[in-house]
């Protein structure tokens, strides 16, 4: 057995954390909230090491970047949301910045990529899978329109049947990929205990 | 070599447009902003005109809020609404907030106790705020508790472990997924359907799909998660913005179309598919 | 004014400016996207000690009320306090701050997710039924794909991981990008509604 | 009733049998017959062995301890195919942690392969910032990098880095990422569609393979499966090989679960409907 008390520490937190398996425990709660302490403080510290000070130390004071204040004083009103309700309305200012930011990068950037896929549908026709790509694609497309499908129409109800069908293979893939994954991550604590920590294997 | 041959010949130069960037997809990405910008305009201005626009379908996830928070107040247990990832500025979290506002609504009209856990202190700032706003607008402010809108930060498994652990111990009888999630997918649902919780999920990311279906009894997908919330508050406005969407997918079906036809008659032209990129 | 129609029109001043500065070629050049994804980056980071003093909050009212469980929050607040000290104090490459750190981390992050593997293996025998034609469709092509990825398949038949294949390439990615697709056309209009002020949600609206 | 008791039984029962079914194998590894997938990690390692001497491909480890038995796998025998043939490499991760605990077993077989640190590869670690970061190492990849790597030596002790002054396609011949959910390949489709991209997915292909078919993704593999396989056809024997034996006998359960669970839940049906006529 290892006995670095790092590894007995995350041993020891292994099997607690596994124990929710189980039963909702005191010893997984006692893991639950000390992951929570520690990644609260430590997206701080990160922040803080990181960024906020050599920034503040290189570019305001080295090379006299002052107008960093302006961004500084805006990204301070985010406080006002837990000081005094008079004043709470201010962080509004900084939230439609941040958001107004986004939307504009979302409406410039976003349509390339989904462009590139789409004319992709139609590239090419050599092989029947091109003609079942396309169709099943136009059927999903279809699907997830809100205005048109009334359910009584029967051809409606019957196209709707089959691409739900789709959709659920689709699903089914995923679901039967994914399930892989999780194996080798449990696989992967195994390793863990059994070789790391008591050299079993 | 082939392969990496083979790529660059696909890619053939982009030409340069006067004064916009040279990047492929620069000038066709303008249009579809452009297109969908006034698609969505002019089915808003026929809403708002009170002209006659097409209504949206019934999505059978919206009605089960109502009916879960119904459950929840008999069983005396809260509901719960989640969503870790997404930051402020993320799309999820302007959906998120429509379904946030109306499960707060439902839940003050109810009279019952309403927890939300978010992963961002900046959304937070937003939730706290909505959450009020619709306990003012049931007409019971007094009954809004702050210490029910939670913040923990969104690391992945922190994140998961503690909500895991909140729904055990909270037992909500109601959990709403919404937004986007990774790999704690396929933990958090399961978890709620041990304690027997109606659950909904509203979820965009496809990869996780799977997990919600397989746990929870009512699942949005892709569209319409955006579509619910927007048709959520009521407003024809909204529904102005859906009809406009739905245009546009019409419009690509079409083009689809067209493109496949021409391919087909000529083949290996890819006539449509250079005349888009631009 | 100030409380609303101000910060409303600021969202869209702002999505226009970043929607000008990615599109047009003279402002790219001089990296005017560059320099104000810098200055929005401090803005950001300088509310680093909100989500610190939400926490704090919500867990010292927690002790303070003697809510159930409240020791937890005690202990939260303890660890939360030490390792904020700590790494301000002697950074983040500190050995003891780091070998902690892992030490505690890792296992919730590692073992949480492996947690997963338990809970699909319920979720596959609750929910995989012969129910009706979506959950046969659904539970067939899940237990065929788990065959054809593990080594058991080609046992079978080889065809087994052809067909997988051809599921995931054919109609599975025309069902993905469908969807995702979709997406791109919903979430665009999501975007759209706050562009054109038409949700204010976020203004407490 | 038997089918009754089975239909309901306890999900613990569930999971000592999945849990005995995926230890067995770790401690005993049976050593199942693989064969090569042409479609993907054929073309994977096609591509790879198809790069040009000399040219610089950046490894993108974006992923966490998690994902070091399936994706750490594969990580090394492509480091180790690439600088046996002279190709050099420049780590780099979107994710904190992959590039931080790599660095050692890459030194390992750096070592054991004769590259020499600085001149043949790089490891630039972990960068804060997001996609904003990304972005300024488009423009200027020393300063975007903050002009140091993993271990806070200076570029300009790095002949390597003398080559690297962007992030871009003149400079990198390709890129690979190895990513266990997001941000992953979705940041150099966005905004760096023009340097070749190689991915590899954690926990299976999925909903990626649209992006094989549409270019956006050069070649790719997934999983636990073609983890072996990739390790089989380089001749680099390792972790993926040996557990998934595990993941065989694992599949099984879940499968004897699964139709178990319809008979029960058949059989149980049927005494009801009879029950009910009688």
């Amino acid at each position: 057995m290892n006995m670095d008390p790092l590894i007995m520490l995350e041993a020891v937190g292994t099997i607690a954390v596994l124990s929710y398996v189980w039963k909702e425990n005191a010893a997984y709660r006692f893991f639950e909230f000390t992951a929570i302490g520690l990644v609260a403080a430590h997206s701080i510290v990160q922040t803080w090491n990181n960024y906020l000070k050599p920034t503040v130390r290189d570019r305001m004071i080295g090379d006299g970047e002052w107008y960093l204040l302006i961004p500084a004083a805006i990204g301070l009103l985010y406080y006002t949301r837990v000081m005094d309700k008079k004043f709470s309305w201010l962080a509004r200012y900084p939230i439609s910045i941040s958001i107004g930011y986004s939307i504009g990068y979302s409406l410039a950037y976003s349509p390339r990529p989904f462009l590139k896929e789409f004319r992709n549908n139609f590239a090419s026709f050599g092989h029947v899978n091109d003609y079942i790509f396309l169709l099943v694609w136009l059927l999903v497309v279809f699907y997830f329109i809100f205005t048109l499908m009334k359910k009584t129409k029967k051809t409606l109800r019957v196209t709707g049947a089959i691409t739900r069908c789709l959709i659920m293979i689709y699903m089914g893939v995923l679901f039967g990929t994914s399930i892989l994954g999780k194996f080798s991550r449990l696989l992967g604590r195994y390793q863990f205990l059994l070789r790391d920590w008591l050299r079993l294997i | 070599m082939d392969l990496m041959l083979l790529a660059a010949e696909a890619e053939a130069a982009v030409p340069k447009w006067g004064i916009f960037v040279d990047v492929e997809g620069a000038i066709s990405g303008l249009l579809t902003t452009l297109i969908l910008t006034g698609l969505t305009y002019y089915w808003i201005t026929a809403a708002r005109a009170g002209r006659n626009i097409p209504s949206i379908r019934r999505l059978p996830g919206l009605d089960a809020i109502t009916e879960a928070v119904g459950r929840a107040t008999e069983m005396g247990r809260p509901v719960m609404l989640a969503n870790r990832r997404d930051g402020l500025g993320d799309v999820e979290t302007f959906a998120l907030w429509g379904y946030l506002s109306h499960a707060a609504t439902l839940a003050a009209q109810y009279d019952t106790r309403f927890i939300n856990l978010t992963g961002s202190h900046l959304v937070l700032a937003v939730n706290e705020a909505v959450i009020q706003q619709a306990y003012l607008e049931a007409g019971r402010p007094d009954a809004f508790n702050q210490d029910d809108c939670r913040y923990f930060p969104s690391n992945q498994w922190p994140w998961s472990s503690h909500c895991a652990g909140i729904i055990m111990r909270e037992r909500p009888a109601a959990l709403l997924w919404v937004g986007s999630w990774s790999g704690e997918a396929s933990i958090l649902p399961e978890a709620g359907s041990q304690i027997e919780a109606i659950q909904i999920a509203a979820v965009t990311t496809t990869g996780q799909l799977p997990f919600f279906i397989a746990s929870c009894d009512y699942v949005l997908m892709s569209g319409e998660v955006y579509a619910a919330s927007a048709y959520l508050s009521k407003e024809p406005v909204m529904t102005g913005t859906i009809v406009a969407e739905d245009c546009a997918k019409l419009l690509l079906m079409a083009i689809a179309v067209l493109g496949a036809l021409v391919e087909i008659a000529r083949p290996a032209s890819q006539w449509m598919t250079n005349l888009l990129k631009f | 004014m100030l409380r609303r129609e101000v910060p409303a029109v600021l969202t869209t001043v702002m999505a226009i400016f970043v929607f000008l500065s990615a599109m047009l070629f003279p402002l790219e050049e001089m990296k005017i996207l560059a320099r104000t994804d810098s200055l929005l980056q401090f803005m950001g980071n300088m509310a680093l000690f909100l989500g610190g003093i939400n926490l704090f909050r919500l867990h010292s009212r927690n002790i303070k009320k003697k809510r159930e469980y409240w020791p937890f929050s005690l202990w939260l607040l303890a660890v939360f306090v030490f390792f904020t000290v700590l790494g301000i104090v002697k950074g983040n490459n500190d050995p003891l701050y780091k070998g902690l750190y892992d030490a505690l981390i890792v296992p919730v992050n590692a073992s949480m997710h492996s947690i997963s593997a338990f809970f699909l293996c319920s979720a596959a025998f609750k929910a995989f039924r012969i129910k009706n034609l979506d959950s046969i469709v659904l539970m067939i092509s899940a237990v065929w794909v788990m065959l054809a990825s593990v080594p058991i398949g080609e046992i079978i038949s080889p065809n087994v991981g052809i067909v997988k294949d051809w599921l995931l390439a054919v109609p599975g990615s025309a069902v993905a990008r469908a969807m995702a697709n979709g997406l791109f056309l919903a979430g665009f209009a999501a975007t759209l509604r706050i562009f054109l002020g038409l949700e204010r949600r976020h203004l407490g609206q | 009733m038997f089918w009754r008791k089975l239909l309901n039984i306890d999900s613990k029962i569930i999971y000592v049998v999945v849990g005995l079914a995926l230890l067995l194998p770790v401690i005993k590894p049976v050593g199942m017959p693989v064969s090569i997938s042409e479609e993907y990690t054929r073309r994977f390692y096609n591509y790879l062995t198809d790069i040009p001497k000399d040219a610089v491909v950046f490894f993108d480890l974006s992923f966490r301890e998690t994902g070091e038995a399936e994706l750490g796998s594969s990580v090394l025998p492509a480091f180790e195919l690439l600088q046996k043939r002279g190709v050099k490499i420049v780590c780099g991760g979107q994710w904190q942690q992959a590039p931080f605990f790599m660095q050692s077993r890459l030194e390992k077989k750096a070592e054991e392969i004769g590259s020499v640190y600085g001149v043949d590869w790089v490891n630039i670690g972990y960068k804060p910032g997001g996609t904003a970061t990304w972005r300024a190492m488009m423009e200027d990849f020393w300063k975007g990098a903050a002009g140091v790597d993993c271990n806070e030596t200076k570029f300009d002790e790095l002949p390597l880095m003398d080559r690297v002054r962007k992030l871009d396609k003149e400079t990198f011949a390709a890129i690979v990422i190895w990513q266990a959910g997001t941000p992953g390949s979705g940041t150099w489709m966005q905004y760096a569609p023009d340097i070749p991209l190689l991915a590899v997915y954690m926990g299976g292909i999925g909903g990626n393979a649209r992006y094989l078919r549409s270019g956006q993704v050069q070649a790719m593999i997934g999983g636990m499966q073609q983890a072996a396989e990739f390790e089989i056809i380089t001749d680099c024997l390792g972790d993926a090989t040996g557990l998934l034996d595990a993941q065989s006998l694992a599949v099984l359960v879940v499968i004897a679960f699964i139709v178990l669970g319809n008979i029960s839940w058949i059989m149980v049906k049927r005494q009801d409907s009879l029950e009910r006529s009688s």
